[in-house]
């Protein structure tokens, strides 16, 4: 399998920067899922990386060979595209072994492979039949299947399970990784649904306006979001402003927390100034009693008094969002007790020191 | 793992711009060879030909002139001839979009699978009879005892003679019957893409039958009208076959003129002239016509 | 893949190929003849007489007007051997070098060519023979005889008010110009006042019925009796009598009428000019003629003894018997292209004026 | 999906009836004289297949046919060809003078057919090319090349993209995704295409004309030129059996191929 470079990469369309000057590394067999709002470049650049687009400026490596002179065709990768562009005219046999009969395999050698490969993805028996013919979660899984037949060096895939409905993209997820890791090939994914890339990727990468934002393991930039908009866009977070005065942050009601620094570039207790932390929803706890913070080990700090707005409920998990001094925090809760706080219910929310952050205003 | 580090000679940006126009150039290049030597040169020559005083053939002297350009500003009945054929271009259009149009929606919005085949089929198909053949059938249906008096009478005991025949409405029956095809096709293409759910939302929002027609079908079956007015204004523009065998004496057009110039005299610069002429007039309609046209797609 | 790609290009390749070579290939002693379809030439029986006697087989190719014919034989030398020419544009041909002199002294029937057509000025020029005279005829009126119980004599016929919307007309500038020319007493060939022979065209106004152009749309119209009389061949009358059977009557009025003579001549660079020769005197051959005017009917003979074997009643000797009507036939002479190109735009501006 | 009452499907469908029934009155009227007896259409029609036994034995208007065939074949491959080339790199690229391109591809449906059949004649004159089928087959390419690229374009704009990126991704040359995933696709439109290059290559009668060399000829031609001797009835014994060819022929083809529009 192959290693993935990408050194400073940029690419305009017209006036417009789609990629400005990115640049990271996709190591081999790891699963990357590349973040971001439309419009943030990722599949610009995930095309680029497959030789659609072609780069103003920056260099692009696999396996240490740079490929942007290489047409499409003859960089030996594996697409998997949004509406999984099978063709209508081919059974699934002749879609999944047309990689392979445009290289010039001998039939023999296509019947073993193909046969091989519907059995990883879990697909035997279908090959007569017609992609119309097949369901979404079929259709993708030959997309993959059609992908992988040629072993390239690394396999690309642009939002493949945007399509599907709730219930069997999260079975597909289980699916995509468990196939990933059985071939072991350098997998890169492009999703605008952060709890995709949470649950399914070896390691993260977040675009907004062309510009890598933050890169790492999933639970290293969810715990420590290097600015707000990495906080906000990968999970959801409280934000709350306040100035800093030797490492606490103090809020405009005089509440005080104390913040641990994000790893990724929070420089916690230097500064004097304006400080913002981020609380993520699950971390806070809620009562009914307005100062009841003695259930947690919390000191005074990390405790703010407000007033439900109203409750959402999702089944397994409950979200309240709480009125506080013009501002509104969201507490997620599991579906314990079951009685749920009616709106205008004055409540009071603590939280433990180490799950504040401290997030550069960036 | 030792980097390679990039020549960058080649940037990715030229290497592909070259291979992309080396396939433009396959793709398009043997077709518009064909086409400059069967259409462009023997055109061009042929304008060149218009600014000469003769054809340029044999020991004929031929100087550069105006003359021919000229013949047609002096001369006011090919003003009157050019004019009446770009109104029978207008008449034979619109009665090709009234009669076509709902034809190519019965079609595609009231006719499923096999039948509306055979029937998109049975369209096509007169345009392989012989058009000359077509033409004198009409003659054979129109004329004196023809086929359509002898039926009426037939019908209608002492209802004598009909003479349709060599009469302007004669022309626009032979022209409408050659070239309606092309309306019902191009329309119904159109017509056919459109979705029946844009029709239902229509509807369910309270609007008529003739608000949904003029509102919604008409408006995204625009781009099948004008190609299909296209095809038939240009060509019936300069038509010279259709008007002189049923036309008689009102048979006389600008494409009859031009083909005198180049059957009864040998003044093949006058010929070209007037055809030019044509040509521009023919662009100008059409370039009036395109804001109207913009507008509305 | 790419290699039944080149499979089938190379076979359409060699279809094209196939198609070239066809059409460029020489066969024995054959012969091309340029003339209108349907006119004496081109009679299956008559090439397998010719073919029986000399071996020659006779290739056709046509036109439509006499335009189409000079074009046709500007733009193909060496296509050609035999192309029948109208006398009045053999002259026209010859100063062009389209056609070569002949040399008539082989062809036995030349002698009996009646001796002012065979030296008609066009057909000879400078002593040389350009156009051999095959047949020649008369362009008038024909009338449906259930209408007119007796024959006019006179041209004005056609501008008769009592013949009003029922008058056929050809749709050609010079016979219209030549018409009108007849009836204002004028010279055909060079007509002086232009004045009254456009008020004269303008008068058939309320008399034509409608144009024809060939002569199966004459037959089809009188027979559907859209017209009572109009304007025609006298060749084609002798046809529509005999093979049509239609009751019509050719009329050549006391004011004169346009005489035309037909002559064949030799292509420059005619690549059989001994088999030409042959051809055109077996056209000339009384054996020919008698047989394609009693069948088929055809024009009168430049040929006096072909014309003097066709049985009394025929129509070539008939229509031509009285000598005062024969004097007052004017023939079509040489017109240059200036006058002919005014004639156009005359008689078009009439048509115009003719419109509703 | 039945739009509109009822009442007003079949009123469509009656309107659809008599317009076929308008597009059909020249062809019953031209097949029904080819069995008149007379010759000069005169009626009532008296029953006689004279003029077929004619046609058997006229072997000039036969061979006339064939090489009309012969011609709109090799044109229709031709202009099938070069015209669906054209349309795809129309689709899937965009480059300067593309427009222009488009444009350019018209005159030969504007310019009346009268001045480009002498403009060839002369042209091909001027530079020795000669008249004869190969000259047909040169102008008819360029008359029919027009309406295929119309029609093809047209199926084009249906096309999904991707499914090119998708071939190329999986290692074919453009040449191997042309020829496996888009000709097969857009292969209605072609066929569709290809029956109007044959219906103007076989009906071409003006350029046929002017190019037509002595002693070889097509049908349309054979038909023009007896204009001026007349229209004799074997004309409609032969364009009868044209079109009863042509009309098995169609209906045959539609078994496999929807014109129509999509699946």
């Amino acid at each position: 399998m192959a290693q993935v470079s990408v050194r400073g990469i940029s690419k305009y369309f017209g006036t417009l920067k789609a990629l400005d000057n990115v640049s990271c590394e996709f190591e081999d067999g790891k699963f990357y899922a590349l973040l971001g709002p439309s419009g943030s470049g990722k599949t610009t650049l995930l095309r680029m990386i497959a030789g659609f687009e072609f780069a103003n400026a920056g260099t692009i490596f696999i396996d240490g060979e740079a490929v942007d002179t290489l047409p499409v065709e003859k960089r030996d990768i594996g697409m998997v595209f949004q509406n999984y562009a099978l063709f209508p005219n081919m059974n699934v046999f002749d879609n999944v072994g047309f990689g392979l009969s445009v290289r010039g395999t001998d039939k023999g050698e296509i019947t073993r492979r193909v046969g091989a490969v519907l059995e990883l993805v879990k697909l035997t028996g279908l090959d007569k039949r017609r992609p119309h013919q097949l369901s979404g979660g079929q259709r993708q899984r030959v997309a993959v299947a059609r992908a992988l037949v040629t072993n390239p060096r690394v396999l690309l895939l642009d939002e493949p399970l945007s399509a599907l409905d709730r219930t069997l993209r999260v079975e597909m997820e289980v699916e995509l990784r468990r196939i990933q890791r059985d071939v072991g090939i350098t997998t890169i994914f492009v999703t605008h649904d952060q709890e995709e890339a949470l649950t399914m990727s070896d390691h993260i990468g977040i675009l907004d306006k062309g510009h890598m934002v933050q890169e790492g393991p999933p639970l290293d930039v969810y715990e420590n979001p290097n600015s707000v908009f990495s906080a906000r866009f990968l999970g959801e977070s409280n934000l709350l402003r306040g100035t800093v005065r030797n490492g606490d942050l103090v809020l405009g009601d005089g509440t005080v927390v104390t913040c641990r620094a994000s790893a990724n570039g929070g420089t916690g207790g230097s500064g004097e100034g304006p400080g913002v932390c981020s609380v993520r929803p699950e971390k806070i706890t809620l009562s009914s009693d307005p100062d009841n913070h003695t259930d947690t080990d919390a000191t005074p700090r990390n405790h703010l008094r407000g007033t439900v707005i109203r409750h959402i409920f999702a089944g397994s998990s409950l979200t309240y969002q709480i009125q506080w001094n013009g501002d509104v925090l969201r507490v997620f809760m599991q579906n314990l007790s079951g009685d749920i706080l009616p709106a205008g219910t004055p409540v009071s929310l603590s939280w433990k020191p180490g799950d504040t952050v401290m997030v550069p205003d960036a | 793992m030792a980097v390679a580090h990039p020549q960058a000679t080649d940037t990715a940006a030229s290497v592909t711009g070259r291979s992309r126009r080396t396939a433009i150039l396959a793709l398009t290049g043997p077709a518009y060879l064909w086409l400059a030597l069967t259409i462009f040169l023997p055109l061009s020559a042929m304008l060149y030909y218009s600014f000469l005083s003769d054809v340029p053939i044999g020991d004929r002297t031929a100087v550069l002139t105006l003359e021919n350009y000229a013949a047609f500003f002096e001369k006011e009945f090919y003003q009157t001839l050019m004019w009446r054929s770009f109104r029978l271009g207008f008449e034979v259009t619109f009665y090709c979009l009234v009669f076509g149009f709902p034809c190519a929606y019965v079609l595609a919005k009231t006719i499923r699978g096999r039948s509306r085949e055979a029937l998109f089929l049975l369209i096509i198909l007169p345009f392989w009879s012989n058009a000359l053949v077509r033409i004198f059938s009409w003659t054979m249906v129109l004329r004196g005892n023809g086929v359509l008096e002898h039926s009426l009478n037939w019908l209608i005991p002492e209802f004598g003679s009909l003479n349709l025949m060599f009469t302007y409405p004669a022309i626009i029956l032979g022209l409408v019957h050659s070239y309606i095809p092309y309306m019902i096709l191009t329309c119904y293409i159109s017509i056919e893409a459109i979705d029946n759910g844009v029709i239902e939302a229509a509807r369910s929002l309270g609007a008529r039958r003739l608000s949904v027609l003029r509102r919604i079908i008409i408006p995204l079956a625009m781009p099948g009208i004008i190609a299909g007015s296209i095809l038939i204004f240009v060509p019936v523009v300069g038509s010279f076959m259709e008007p002189r065998i049923l036309g008689g004496r009102q048979g006389t057009f600008i494409g009859t003129i031009i083909e005198d110039q180049f059957t009864a005299v040998f003044n093949w610069p006058l010929g070209a002239a007037l055809s030019f002429i044509m040509l521009a007039l023919v662009l100008v309609v059409l370039a009036i016509m395109a804001p109207a046209i913009k507008r509305v797609t | 893949m790419r290699r039944n790609f080149l499979r089938h290009l190379a076979i359409s390749l060699s279809v094209v190929a196939g198609l070239m070579a066809a059409n460029t290939q020489a066969f024995a002693a054959e012969i091309r003849v340029l003339n209108w379809q349907g006119y004496g030439t081109d009679e299956a029986w008559a090439l397998e007489m010719f073919k029986k006697k000399t071996g020659i087989s006779v290739v056709h190719d046509y036109f439509n007007s006499e335009q189409e014919m000079l074009t046709k034989l500007r733009t193909n030398p060496g296509a050609y051997d035999v192309v029948l020419i109208n006398s009045a544009f053999t002259g026209q041909a010859a100063k062009e070098g389209l056609i070569q002199v002949i040399d008539t002294s082989g062809m036995k029937n030349v002698g009996d060519l009646s001796p002012n057509m065979r030296n008609d000025a066009s057909l000879v020029q400078g002593g040389k023979t350009y156009g051999v005279a095959w047949v020649w005829g008369v362009t008038s009126f024909a009338v449906d005889t259930g209408d007119f119980k007796t024959i006019p004599d006179s041209i004005e016929v056609l501008w008769d008010p009592a013949n009003a919307g029922r008058v056929g007309w050809r749709d050609d500038a010079v016979e219209a110009v030549q018409f009108a020319a007849i009836a204002t007493g004028q010279n055909i060939n060079n007509p002086a006042d232009f004045a009254s022979i456009r008020a004269k065209l303008r008068a058939l106004k309320p008399q034509i019925r409608t144009f024809w152009s060939s002569e199966d749309e004459w037959n089809q119209f009188m027979s559907a009796n859209e017209f009572d009389l109009a304007t025609y061949w006298s060749g084609s009358a002798a046809r529509s009598k005999t093979a049509f059977n239609l009751p019509v009557e050719f009329v050549i009025p006391k004011e004169g009428a346009i005489g035309w003579l037909d002559g064949l001549s030799i292509a420059t660079g005619a690549p059989d000019t001994e088999s030409a020769r042959a051809f055109i005197d077996f056209m000339i051959d009384p054996a020919f003629y008698v047989k394609w005017d009693t069948d088929v009917g055809a024009p009168a003979s430049a040929n006096a003894a072909a014309n003097a074997q066709l049985p009394a009643t025929a129509f070539n000797r008939t229509a031509f018997k009285d000598p005062a009507r024969v004097a007052k036939i004017q023939f079509m002479g040489p017109m240059d292209d200036g006058l002919r190109e005014k004639i156009l735009e005359l008689w078009q501006e009439t048509k115009t004026y003719l419109l509703d | 999906m039945q739009h509109g009452s009822n009442r007003l499907v079949r009123l469509g469908h009656v309107y659809l009836g008599i317009m076929l029934a308008f597009l059909y009155v020249p062809i019953f009227v031209m097949a029904a004289m080819s069995f008149n007896e007379s010759n000069l259409y005169r009626l009532p029609i008296t029953w006689s297949t004279r003029w077929y036994e004619a046609l058997l034995h006229n072997d000039k208007l036969i061979d006339a046919s064939i090489n009309s065939l012969w011609v709109a074949v090799v044109t229709t491959v031709l202009a099938t060809a070069l015209g669906t080339a054209s349309s795809l790199a129309f689709f899937r690229y965009e480059f300067r003078g593309k427009k222009l391109l488009q444009l350019l591809a018209f005159p030969p449906i504007t310019i009346p057919w009268l001045i480009i059949g002498t403009a060839m004649l002369t042209f091909f004159f001027w530079i020795g090319m000669g008249r004869g089928l190969h000259a047909m087959v040169l102008g008819h390419v360029a008359l029919a090349m027009p309406y295929v690229i119309i029609v093809v374009s047209a199926r084009l704009k249906s096309f999904d993209l991707t499914l090119e990126e998708a071939a190329r991704s999986l290692g074919a040359s453009s040449w191997q995704v042309t020829m496996r995933i888009t000709l097969p696709w857009i292969a209605p439109g072609v066929m569709a295409a290809a029956l109007f290059a044959f219906a103007v290559s076989f009906d071409q009668f003006v350029i046929s004309y002017f190019l037509s060399a002595p002693g070889v000829s097509t049908l349309p031609v054979e038909i023009y030129t007896s204009i001026r001797k007349g229209f004799t009835p074997e004309i409609n014994a032969i364009s009868t059996i044209v079109i009863g060819i042509s009309m098995v022929l169609l209906l045959g083809v539609s078994r496999f191929y929807r014109f129509g529009g999509q699946r």
